[in-house]
């Protein structure tokens, strides 16, 4: 097995490259994704490989992005579509939740929509409004839609040729402040180490059972890391699937430990970490130690980027959280 | 007199009332034929058997409508939304397509699925609250309907694309070459969806005719809520060819339907049609129109009937006689009946199918709801 | 006190009436809601009395509605939208999250935006599709929006007041298929009953709490009238409010019943009753003798109206909720 | 050869280059004065020192996008997006505004906000990341910034129809009638909301004049992926008039836009500028445009450099010497220095001041959640 190092962000074009490769129907659709290669260079190479008929550079209109993919899956393609930053996907909210993700239902599954909307997302890289957002719930929420979310190269590399692969439309966030974060794996594997809706226990430890996704992954295991000088083992949690949600991995965790903590960077009020803290009580009610703690983003328009350390969650507000849960 | 000037004064002409003199047309609204140099052509090969099964697709969907609506005033439907002015609108243009061709409908295009060969009981499913729709749109190239209005613009432009992608536009080929068509009202016209579909055809040439009835109102909103200048126009904002045509002429809608799928074939990107028409009833069997419009307009569109028109044509041009109107009738009655017995027919799904097309590959929430959905079924039984 | 019965339609209309009467700058504008009077007649009579100007029948764009309304709002007026169905929401959710939600915080509180998107919710009237969701996850979960739901003619009347008379944006949720029911009410008395973001306690009880807003309020009472016959006490919040939560007037109830049981119409996943359960769980832990239960729509697209049943909670489905925190 | 002729020969013609003969021009590139029958009234009546404070205006802006980029290069801003190439269709479109005037801009107007008399810190606050705009709108009539393309032309759309309710258009009072300016790029103009904006615009007689600078780039797209036409035509389809203008001439731009702000307050309704430029630049500091075009296309447009043009015009006029051309530059560099000394003075706030503007009025969430973040900040405190 030859391993390669390569980061987030060339894991994902490998990935797609990949799923080019395989099957002339994959195309991708989005705004600069041809000659640019993307405003995060995500498509870099790929229109000059597999021509302009494959990646398509589309006008700029984001519900004419997933409503013209939505179309061509229709004609038999396995469109790829790229929202620029998470902000600008709101443009496309009708087209996903009430077409995208309710076509195979309204058939009665004569329809199948095997596309991908991919969204980079969180904050943390100093950037104006609207370029930093968790807009994970909104499609979490909705049913008929599946969401996942990459935390590190090798999961990139895998999930986003499986979400290609999946005969239903998956919404596939990308932690855009770690597209430049390396790892090193076996690019040419012949298969992927994990199921696209599994989550993975990267880290296990006894005391306080930490969940999260994307971006803030990183930053729990160094919140790990950090509390086992103190002597708190941290079971860590990379949950990948938000829907279908992993929940009998968190539950099995929690049972061990009787104490979890979530992390997102989305606005706590009605984000993952609510539906987990609801779930995980429900199933774990006896289990639990303390109250699921939640570390979260404000319930407030994303701030200014110069004020956003105060707002996202990091090593410190995660280590507080498990404190927190700890003191019961 | 000369022989010119006789010929001239019998040649009739048409009669565009406020269509405007851009609207194309055939039949006058008294069934007279009057000819148009670039249209013609569209329909000097229909024969006469052509001619009598277009009378007899109006009338049949005209029936369909009217038992729509009755079934949905007995309650066998939650709602109808009616095509009740605009039949001609939609045989004309739904006979204009090919086999491959592809339509994306609105939720009022029943005449034209009827043509498509949908069977009727597909639309009457969605309206009595059986399923959402329900059908496969493969099976006669006709989609599912969308009711968000405008978003079908979108698919229809995308499918195009696809079209293109697959090669099939430009080749000369007849078997190969092929168009979309996607049908929109007038309201619809200001949803940004159907501007960016409009952007996004012209830019990668989608063959792909958005066909836009214009039946003069959007529930209460009269079209000139929506524009201020005649539909078709606002094509030419977006680069491409725009045309209004008479709805109501069955001939001409064909004819312009014709040419424009043509033109999508050949790779030139899209065209507009405007089919002016009226919508003689209600928005759907929810809405009361004399809150809102006046009598005297929906009396003055009676006399631009669309099947009126075509009957007094083939009656006078002697290519239907009443026996054959009557043999129509007839097969209407035996029609609305088959399909009043079919609605009736059309049973509810049991509770627990609700999970099943949510999504296409396995997903343990829908079975796990599914479960205990059925368990809690079933402890009602027990408690029984 | 002269009270009047009146039906919770004609409450939003005199509701409405009463705020136009009182500032010359409240303006109502939405699809049909002119001459019809909207295609639930919330609006009748209004266009008649107020003019063209202030009752505005607006071109079949619903991004066009919100958008020029917060133009409006930026010009000095309190425009009021309405959105015909649930389920045409979406178009307009660009300008709703990224612009209504955020232009005051851009603005560092320069710009006010004093304006209300009224939405019909929620199912039950056997339409087809788009016409039953409950979308109102979706907006709680935007910082920056304020989001309240009715569930009865007085509340109705007083709240669509209130919510005109706010400076900050409200997403205002009408129960559709409680539009016909009747309330007896002062029409004119000075001052509404509570706040707008009060949750209203409306049946006091003592074994188990239910909370709830919108349509199943009413079905909410009807269940604790149904508990009662069987010895079974429930205390029953409308919750009025959704954003902000009063999570007072719930873990007050909590502290007592020590069970609690959320219903709502959405999708359970990400709903309403997650948050609470989530809140509850963290501020009850030591109160809870039960995990907080949720009754709630499936996590599919809201079924065809004829299936509508199977997906709604109904009363059977909020005691069979109530027995199940009672079997802990 | 007769005195006619010799006037011809010498009455210089406009060079529209690639903008076509439709592009109205008062300023050939290389800065000879054209004249045109419709626009010359407009600038007619600018003296000597109009002109010359156009040009101040243009020198003064240019070097603040230069000190945009510096400062964004040595870690002060977070980003910066240039305005260099449309000094002239910012300068000349802002100065043709009365001050009850009302500006939509999006993110690059740093030049229209300058001549309306916003503090040339507010667009740094912004990119420097203290704010996301922090500026009050009523107090130059210059609205924030949107960086969500196209949201804001619906914005300026209902504030268009606000002005007209409140009776601020059509009367003939200067002092009275208001219009309102949105700008957007040739990008934008493919998003559903600038489609829908154009709707509503016209369906309400909106006294707004969409102001779209075509710089021919959308990041990395050309105008070509947008329109098959001439941007300035998509009015057509909405049946308002479209102009398209030299948007690196200053008078041609002043003029033009005079004319349009007039039709728009005299309640006419919408008019649609296509202000013909240039990004000379890359898109914004995160951009690089080696990777998608040749640089013989920006050489090309150096020549229609909007300052040199009307510096030649000055001069050669007489209107203006060496020695203010250089008293422009000093100024510039003092104006430089302290817009650089000024962002970095620029602080960002403490982050318990994150709660205070989500909402105008009491909210519980904010309040426990500043609570709750002073206690934590507190915490530390206590333990260092
Ligand atoms: C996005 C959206 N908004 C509102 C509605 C409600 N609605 C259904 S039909 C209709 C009017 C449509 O008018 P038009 O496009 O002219 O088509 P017609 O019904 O006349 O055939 C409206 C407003 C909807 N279905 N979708
Ligand atoms: C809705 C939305 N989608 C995408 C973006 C990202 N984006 C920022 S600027 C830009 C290009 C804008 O082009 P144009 O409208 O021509 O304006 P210009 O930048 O050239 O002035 C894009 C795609 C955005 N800001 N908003
Ligand atoms: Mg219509
Ligand atoms: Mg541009």
């Amino acid at each position: 097995m030859a391993t390669t190092k390569m980061t987030l962000a060339k894991s994902l074009t490998s990935g797609m490259r990949k799923a080019m490769e395989r099957d002339p129907k994959v195309v991708l659709i989005g705004e600069d994704i041809g000659k640019l290669g993307g405003v995060f260079r995500i498509t870099e190479g790929l229109q000059k490989d597999f021509g302009e008929d494959r990646v398509i550079d589309s006008p700029l209109a984001e519900s004419g992005i997933v409503g013209t993919a939505l179309g061509m899956a229709l004609r038999g393609y396995r469109p790829v579509c790229e929202i620029q930053f998470d902000g600008f996907v709101y443009p496309a909210f009708d087209q996903i939740v009430s077409q995208v993700a309710k076509m195979h239902a309204r058939g009665l599954g004569a329809v199948r929509v095997p596309m991908v909307i991919r969204i980079p997302f969180g904050g943390g890289i100093g950037s104006p409004e609207h370029h930093s957002e968790s807009p994970e719930a909104y499609f979490a929420h909705t049913a008929g839609l599946r969401t996942v979310a990459c935390s590190n190269p090798e999961d990139a590399h895998w999930m986003i040729q499986q979400a290609i692969e999946c005969d239903d439309p998956v919404i596939f966030f990308e932690p855009k402040r770690r597209y430049h974060d390396k790892g090193e794996y076996d690019v040419d594997a012949a298969a992927a180490p994990r199921g696209l809706f599994e989550a993975n226990v990267v880290r296990a430890g006894t005391d306080v059972t930490v969940v999260g996704y994307g971006p803030v992954v990183k930053t729990m295991l160094e919140a790990a890391a950090a509390a086992e000088t103190e002597g708190t083992s941290l079971e860590v949690i990379d949950l990948r699937s938000l829907s279908p949600l992993p929940i009998d991995v968190i539950t099995a965790s929690v049972r061990k430990t009787g104490r979890l903590v979530c992390v997102q960077e989305a606005s706590s009020f009605l984000g993952m970490s609510s539906e987990i803290s609801a779930q995980v009580t429900e199933q774990c009610f006896y289990d639990l130690e303390a109250p699921v703690i939640r570390v979260a983003g404000a319930n407030i328009p994303y701030p200014p980027s110069r004020m956003e350390d105060n707002f996202l969650p990091d090593l410190d507000r995660i280590l507080d959280g498990v404190d927190r849960a700890l003191a019961y | 007199m000369s022989d010119k000037a006789v010929a001239e004064r019998q040649e009739p002409t048409p009669s565009v009332g406020d269509g405007g003199p851009d609207m194309i047309q055939l039949l006058t609204p008294e069934g007279q034929r009057v000819s148009h140099p670039d249209y013609d052509k569209y329909v000097e090969n229909l024969t006469a058997d052509d001619l009598r099964s277009f009378y007899r697709d109006l009338v049949l969907i005209r029936r369909l409508d009217a038992e729509g609506y009755a079934l949905q005033r007995q309650g066998e439907l939650g709602l109808w939304p009616s095509l009740l002015g605009q039949e001609a609108a939609q045989v004309g243009s739904g006979r204009a397509l090919r086999p491959h061709d592809f339509v994306f409908p609105t939720y009022r295009e029943h005449g034209v699925g009827f043509v498509r060969g949908m069977d009727p009981q597909s639309s009457l499913q969605l309206f009595r609250g059986v399923s959402q729709g329900g059908w496969d749109p493969k099976e006669n190239n006709f989609h599912l309907y969308t009711i968000v209005i405008g978003a079908q613009a979108l698919h229809a432009t995308g499918y195009a694309m696809g079209v293109k992608m697959d090669g099939n536009v430009g080749t000369g080929d007849p078997e190969r070459d092929t168009a979309v068509i996607c049908y929109f009202g007038d309201g619809a016209s200001s949803q940004g969806d159907v501007s960016e579909a409009f952007v996004y055809a012209a830019s990668f040439d989608a063959p792909v005719v958005f066909f836009c009835q214009n039946n003069q109102w959007a529930i209460s909103e009269p079209v000139t809520k929506q524009t201020r200048i005649p539909l078709f126009q606002r094509a030419r904002g977006f680069g491409f060819p725009g045309l209004r045509v008479d709805g109501n002429d069955i001939l001409a809608t064909y004819a312009v339907t014709k040419h424009c799928l043509d033109m999508a074939r050949s790779g030139n990107g899209p065209v507009l049609v405007e089919a002016y028409t009226y919508r003689m009833g209600a928005h759907t069997t929810a809405d009361d129109p004399t809150k809102y419009r006046i009598s005297a307009e929906v009396e003055q569109w009676k006399f631009r009937d669309p099947i009126l028109r075509l009957k007094s044509y083939l009656a006078h041009e002697g290519m239907a006689d009443e026996s054959f109107f009557k043999a129509v009738d007839e097969e209407a009655d035996g029609f609305a009946a088959e399909l009043r017995a079919g609605c009736l027919s059309l049973e509810t799904m049991p509770g627990h199918t609700m999970w099943d097309h949510a999504y296409a590959e396995d997903h343990p929430v829908m079975e796990a709801e599914r479960a205990a959905f059925l368990a809690y079924q079933a402890s009602f039984e027990e408690a029984n």
